[in-house]
């Protein structure tokens, strides 16, 4: 069984082809298309559990590889599978394969599911490429292509004007930090001469301290765009006009968090500079309460849980930048579970009420027991309390940020408040009071429901397993710090509390927005006003440049001036059409006054010889 | 080999059938046409087994060297991927111009004698020789644009004729003056013996305008958008599948070991060229509203790319050039194709007026989103690879000068992604709800070049191969300075 | 003055003479007697150089052929214009200039290269121009005749059918 | 030198006459001028019995090649001539100045 681990090549390959058979035959297949596409995370997910058992088994460093030169001499693209990377695929497989069944039951036989399948089959594999490879470039193969299955998810109700404009917007935005990363490779690939991780981190020791820093801050600006953080993360709340699974799966447990991998993974190299360790933990920490805070200000489910998971994925990175990459990857881990879960729960509700908007909810408690039950659990998990698995992993983080940098530290431990109250926030407006919405919303069927059982059991059992995962990851589980748990909860019961208060709503149809706090709510809802700066600063100026070197410069100055062989006849008289008059002889005459010139030209070049 | 020679005489025989057997039908000059585009696949496919897929280089027949002093053919790794390239693009030009039924047997003649003139240039051992090919290719595609093309065709027929023209009488000056001073015509004796060349940086610029317009390169651009707007669906193919390639070969061909060490000093300046032609090419392509002079101008952003490889004046730089020629010669004509089918069944090419196509032309949306991802240089598919090559070998020569680049690669998704969005993506327009989806006819050429993209994508070795030999001379010359 | 020069000269001045008169006269018949002496001299120079086989090809071809032919168009034409050719000439410098130019162009840059053949240098015999054409020539003679063929072919079917 | 000379001349006066001659038949007349001194120049190039491009050229190849170039120029003259005529039938005209057809 262990021994499927050996062909770790196919996490990739079996998902590509599962994709090109959804798509292909796809229309065939109907709904049972759902089945096969589920193959490939359920494959990803084996081999991960494989590649894990012999990993805590005790094999050391990458249990298997393989690699083949792709591009010339020396840039390789291979595969290698080790702790971190088995622990990747678990999450990737569980994750998909649970949003797989989800979206089963979440699209109706009416859409287009071959393309959809197809696209979630392609992500798994692209996602696989991203984990197993054993080098930069086949990571960035990889990144490129999760990058396309969320444009093309995101924009899948594409005659929806805002889904496609969001789409964009996504591969765009990520495109940019996609640049620092391939500006990386090719720092990379100058000083080092190869782009496989064995010989970059064998070479990082030897590099001018300088070169370290730059290629730290470039593979930063790589995962700042992938992982939503500022200021970067205009792209992620916009992107949740794809479907929900979608978002469960890409925008939330996986792709997003391919930021926070690639950071663990480049540790060697990320590591070996304070400086950029200090911009992480600045990035990450002020993202962490920025997010936080505009999460607290959504009017719409979506968008809240978009929020919040730039604000976890804040978290993840200021644990990085405290230098703590296990302790990263643990949050990861449990991020994945309760926010695909949250996630998950939420397309169950909008599912059942047609809608998205908070205001439009409420009273679902009764009429959807079980999606509330386990929504509970993904909302305690992520507030963080107590035995949940959100619990263990952001006690870590704050533990660690508090001792790297105690402002920091503290401004993580207020962005844990905001989380705890606007997940509770929303949980009230919900799943409490009287419902709001029209229609009479119930629960979905069985492939809506299993994944959220699933997923719930392990958001409330994965803070156990810290030990093992962080084993996997390749590092140590540090202790439960006592003083930082006990302030950490109290705070967290605190910002429930509030949330509580804030999230009643007792009259139908009442406008939840004028009810919380004044001033800044609307600034905080629309991201503190950053879209609106980088619409006015990048997007337009950037249009309007094109516009000029189109219209004035290209069209007005060069084509002219090399049109000007028209002018030049105008200046022996005959006018500009004179060039065009049909005039054959002028044609010849023109000709022979060319051959004059060559001529001239052949015997000026001649003389010397 | 009499194969290599074949490559010629194979489409040569075809323009003689068509006109002979094709007069006066409208259909029948189309099937000959395939039959021999398709004999010239197959002739280049033979050759495979003399080794020219791993860069073995391939002598064609001599015939009596009295009766034909310039005519020397030579395949090597060089010129071998582009032939492929033209292998593959023949037959899907006669595929897109199926539906070509006016003067159809005069059409099918130039696509053939196109065909033979643009072997003729990758093929040609002689400096002569290679002349004559390169204007022979300027006279069929002067007559495809300015007979079958669109409403201003005759403005843009005239104007890739001067410009392009004006650009190989300078290289005509150059090919001369190194004949006259080397005293040989052969392509490897004159090589051999350029040291001997009085004017050297005269001699290189010469040939290198005649390039650099073929390109193209900024500034001299501009006569590529109205040929391509203007020219039938089949001429925007074997544009800016082959004859833009001939740029980018004449200068590793010709104007590099012609005059290595000017070569050597003029490389920031192809370097500038390049970098400013793909930002450039990428914002102007931003700015269009009409949809095929949007993929027109994108390709001066990719051949950009050609220009910034070979300005690393490395092996690497060269291989990305070669990559990024081949890879843009099947995307930008799987586009070409493309927006031709959505020209024939809307009569428009204003992204504007377009909406919510993709609900509409399923099937055809597809095939777009897939070039149009494979254009702004998705891995997996034929653009990266070259793409990333060039980046890595141009950082490699310019270090962070090539950030603008940089910024022309995201323009290239905002371009690409706009041309998606603008004409797939929205509410359904009522104006084109009816129009039916493209023909399983339409699919054959478009998804021919698709498994070519996605095969070159996916193993680019497959021209690195070839190019490999031949491009470590090229860069042994250009380091030897 | 060696007699060669003169009889050069003389042929050089017929030649001229033809050529400009062909060039700028402004009636037909002068102009078909202009080319007639041109074409002759040119003759007279292939016989004076020896090369009389070629001599009698130009003879043949041009004089026999190629001035019948100018006549019976000019005649043909005459008869569908209903007008004898229109045959004025529009001088300009542009003109003048790039055949000026060429001429000085083309003289300066291969004056040192040509020098004035020597009479009776090429002293071959019509035997020896039969084994060139039918040995390293073949090909082209072959190409040749296949053109002759072809432009016959062409010629019946651009002039062919009724006049309307 | 007289040689070039004289054949540079009449080319130059035949290209002349191509390019202000207002009447295609005058245009033909004015080409077989200048096929005619370009032979010439050939021919007595070959009768000078020095080295053209590097190699020997025997007497027999500067005739042959010249009977060539007037072979061809008969089959020029002749196809010229009969588009002129059928020209003449279609337009009837033939004078260039009427007939702007190739218009670019």
């Amino acid at each position: 069984m262990t021994g499927i681990a050996t062909y770790g090549w196919s996490v990739v390959a079996v998902p590509l082809v599962i994709a090109v058979l959804a798509a292909t035959a796809g229309r065939v297949l109907g709904t049972r298309v759902a089945a096969l596409a589920a193959l490939a995370p359920a494959w990803v997910f084996a081999v991960g559990v494989a590649a894990s058992a012999r990993v805590l088994a005790g094999e050391e460093g990458a249990i298997a590889s393989g690699s083949v030169e792709w591009l010339g001499a020396g840039l390789t693209v291979g595969w290698a599978i080790d702790g971190l990377t088995a622990l990747m695929l678990l999450v990737v497989g569980l994750v998909a394969f649970l949003v797989v069944v989800f979206s089963r039951g979440y699209l109706g036989p009416g859409e287009a599911l071959p393309r959809y399948f197809a696209v979630l089959a392609l992500f798994t594999g692209a996602m696989s490429a991203l984990l197993v490879a054993d080098g930069f470039l086949g990571l960035f193969i990889g990144w490129e292509l999760v990058g396309v299955c969320s444009y093309l998810l995101i924009g899948y109700w594409f005659t929806r004007p805002e889904a496609s404009t969001a789409a964009v917007k996504a591969f765009l935005t990520t495109r940019v930090g996609d640049m620092g990363l391939l500006l990386a490779l090719a720092l990379l690939w100058r000083e080092v001469g190869d782009l496989s991780y064995t010989a970059v981190f064998a070479a990082v020791p030897g590099m001018e301290a300088s070169t370290v820093s730059t290629i730290g801050l470039l593979l930063l600006v790589g995962a700042v765009g992938k992982s939503a953080q500022f200021p970067l993360h205009i792209w992620l709340p916009d992107a949740m006009e794809g479907p929900t699974p979608v978002s469960a799966l890409i925008h939330a447990a996986t792709m997003v968090a391919a930021g926070v991998f690639l950071l663990a993974r480049a540790w060697p190299v990320v590591g070996a500079s304070a400086d950029v360790q200090t911009i992480i933990l600045v990035l990450g920490g002020f993202t962490a309460i920025a997010a936080a805070g505009s999460a607290g200000a959504q009017r719409d489910i979506k968008k809240v849980l978009a929020y919040s998971t730039i604000s976890q994925l804040g978290f993840m990175f200021a644990a990085i930048g405290a230098g703590a990459w296990v302790v990263a990857m643990f949050h990861l881990v449990t991020h994945a579970a309760f926010k695909a879960l949250l996630f998950l729960g939420a397309g169950s509700v909008i599912h059942a009420t047609g809608t998205q908007r908070l205001d439009a909810m409420g009273g679902l408690l009764k009429k959807m027991p079980l999606t509330a039950g386990t929504w509970f659990v993904g909302a305690a998990a992520l507030a963080g309390i107590p035995p949940l698995s959100g619990f263990f992993s952001k006690d870590e983080v704050l533990h660690t940020v508090v001792g790297a940098d105690l402002g920091w530290g503290v401004m993580l431990f207020a962005a844990s408040t905001l989380t705890a109250f606007y997940i509770t926030r929303t949980t009230v407006l919900v799943f409490f009071g009287s419902y709001r919405g029209e229609g009479v919303p119930h629960e979905g069927g069985w492939d809506l429901r299993v994944p959220l059982v699933v997923l719930a059991a392990f958001a409330a059992a994965l803070g156990f397993a810290g030990g093992p995962i962080a084993e996997l990851a390749g590092g140590h589980h540090g202790e439960i710090d006592v003083l930082v748990a006990s302030i950490a909860t109290a705070l967290a019961v605190l910002g429930i509390a509030v949330g509580a208060v804030s999230g009643i709503r007792p009259k139908q149809g009442a406008d939840v927005t004028k009810l919380a706090f004044v001033g800044p709510l609307r600034w905080a809802r629309n991201g503190w006003g950053f879209d609106e700066i980088v619409r006015q600063t990048v997007t337009r100026p950037a249009c309007a440049t094109a516009r000029v070197l189109d219209r004035v410069v290209d069209r007005g100055v060069v084509d002219r001036s090399v049109e000007g062989v028209g002018a030049l006849a105008r200046l022996v008289g005959r006018g500009y059409s004179a060039l065009q008059s049909g005039d054959t002889q002028w044609y010849t005459t023109l000709l022979g006054a060319g051959t004059v010139a060559l001529l001239a030209l052949v015997a000026y070049l001649g003389r010397g010889v | 080999m009499l194969a290599v020679d074949l490559l010629v005489a194979v489409p040569l025989l075809g323009v003689a059938a068509v006109i002979a057997l094709g007069r006066g039908s409208a259909t029948r000059p189309r099937a000959i046409a395939l039959a021999f585009s398709v004999a010239f696949t197959a002739v280049f496919a033979s050759l495979a087994s003399a080794g020219v897929l791993t860069g073995t280089a391939v002598d064609g027949i001599r015939l009596a060297r009295e009766a034909f002093p310039f005519w020397t053919l030579r395949i090597d790794g060089l010129s071998a991927p582009l032939l492929a390239l033209t292998a593959v693009l023949g037959p899907v030009a006669v595929l897109a111009s199926w539906g070509v039924r006016e003067k159809a047997a005069a059409h099918h003649a130039l696509l053939l004698g196109l065909q033979a003139s643009i072997a003729g240039v990758f093929l040609a051992a002689d400096v002569i020789l290679l002349y004559v090919f390169w204007e022979a290719v300027l006279i069929p595609m002067y007559f495809l644009i300015g007979v079958w093309g669109h409403e201003d065709r005759r403005h843009a027929a005239m104007k890739f004729f001067i410009y392009t023209f004006a650009g190989s009488a300078f290289m005509l000056v150059g090919i001369l003056t190194a004949v006259f001073q080397t005293g040989h015509t052969g392509l490897a004796e004159v090589l051999d013996s350029a040291f001997v060349l009085g004017q050297p940086t005269l001699v290189f610029w010469l040939i290198a305008a005649g390039m650099l317009v073929k390109i193209p390169a900024v500034p001299v651009h501009t006569w590529l958008a109205d040929a391509h707007v203007e020219a039938p669906t089949a001429g925007s193919i074997l544009l800016a599948g082959v004859l833009l390639k001939m740029g980018g070969y004449g200068l590793l061909r010709l104007a590099l070991p012609i005059a290595p060490e000017v070569f050597e000093a003029a490389r920031p300046i192809l370097a500038v060229l390049g970098g400013v032609g793909i930002f450039y090419g990428a914002a102007l392509a931003l700015a269009q509203t009409d949809l095929k002079r949007l993929v027109a101008l994108s390709s001066v952003s990719h051949m950009g790319f050609v220009l910034l490889g070979i300005s690393a004046g490395t092996e690497r730089g060269f291989a990305a050039a070669m990559l990024v020629m081949v890879s843009h010669g099947l995307v930008a004509p799987l586009l070409f194709l493309l927006v031709g089918q959505l020209y024939d069944r809307t009569h428009t090419r204003d992204i504007e007026r377009f909406s919510g196509m993709g609900a509409t032309l399923p099937r055809w949306a597809t095939l777009f989103t897939f070039a149009a991802l494979a254009s702004l240089g998705l891995p997996g598919l034929s653009g990266f690879p070259g793409e990333f090559l060039a980046v890595v070998a141009g950082f490699g020569a310019w270090s962070y000068s090539i950030v603008p680049v940089m910024a022309g690669l995201v323009l290239a998704a905002a371009y690409n992604l706009r041309a998606v969005k603008g004409t797939l993506h929205g509410e359904i327009a009522e104006e084109w709800a009816e129009i039916s989806d493209i023909s399983a006819g339409d699919l054959v050429p478009a998804v021919v070049l698709a498994a070519c993209i996605v095969a070159l994508g996916v193993w680019p070795m497959f021209v690195l191969d070839m190019t490999g030999d031949a491009l470590a001379l090229i860069a042994a010359l250009a380091g030897g300075m | 003055m060696s007699i060669e020069s003169v009889v050069f000269a003389i042929l050089a001045g017929v030649a001229l003479a033809g050529g400009i008169v062909t060039v700028f006269a402004r009636d037909v018949t002068r102009m078909v007697i202009g080319l007639a002496a041109f074409l002759l001299s040119i003759a007279g120079f292939f016989v004076y150089w020896k090369a009389s086989f070629l001599g009698v090809v130009q003879l043949f071809v041009y004089v026999g052929g190629v001035l019948v032919l100018f006549v019976f168009a000019i005649m043909l034409v005459h008869r569908s214009t209903e007008g004898s050719p229109y045959l004025e000439t529009r001088h300009d410098i542009a003109s003048i200039t790039v055949a000026g130019g060429l001429f000085i162009m083309v003289v300066t840059a291969l004056k040192d290269f040509v020098h004035d053949p020597v009479a009776g240098a090429m002293v071959t015999g019509t035997d020896e121009v039969a084994a060139v054409l039918l040995g390293p020539m073949l090909t082209h003679f072959e190409m040749v005749g296949v053109m002759l063929l072809a432009v016959l072919v062409a010629v019946v079917i651009i002039v062919g059918g009724e006049e309307r | 030198m007289n040689l070039l000379v004289v054949a540079m001349l009449l080319f130059s006066v035949g290209l002349y006459g191509v390019l202000t001659r207002r009447d295609l038949v005058a245009v033909l007349a004015s080409i077989e001028v200048m096929l005619g001194s370009a032979t010439l120049l050939l021919v007595g190039l070959g009768a000078t019995g020095e080295m053209i491009a590097g190699t020997q050229v025997g007497g027999g190849t500067v005739e042959a090649t010249g009977v060539m170039i007037i072979v061809l120029a008969a089959a020029e003259a002749a196809i010229g001539l009969a588009l002129v005529v059928a020209v003449a039938r279609r337009f009837r005209t033939t004078r260039i100045d009427e007939l702007t057809g190739v218009k670019g």
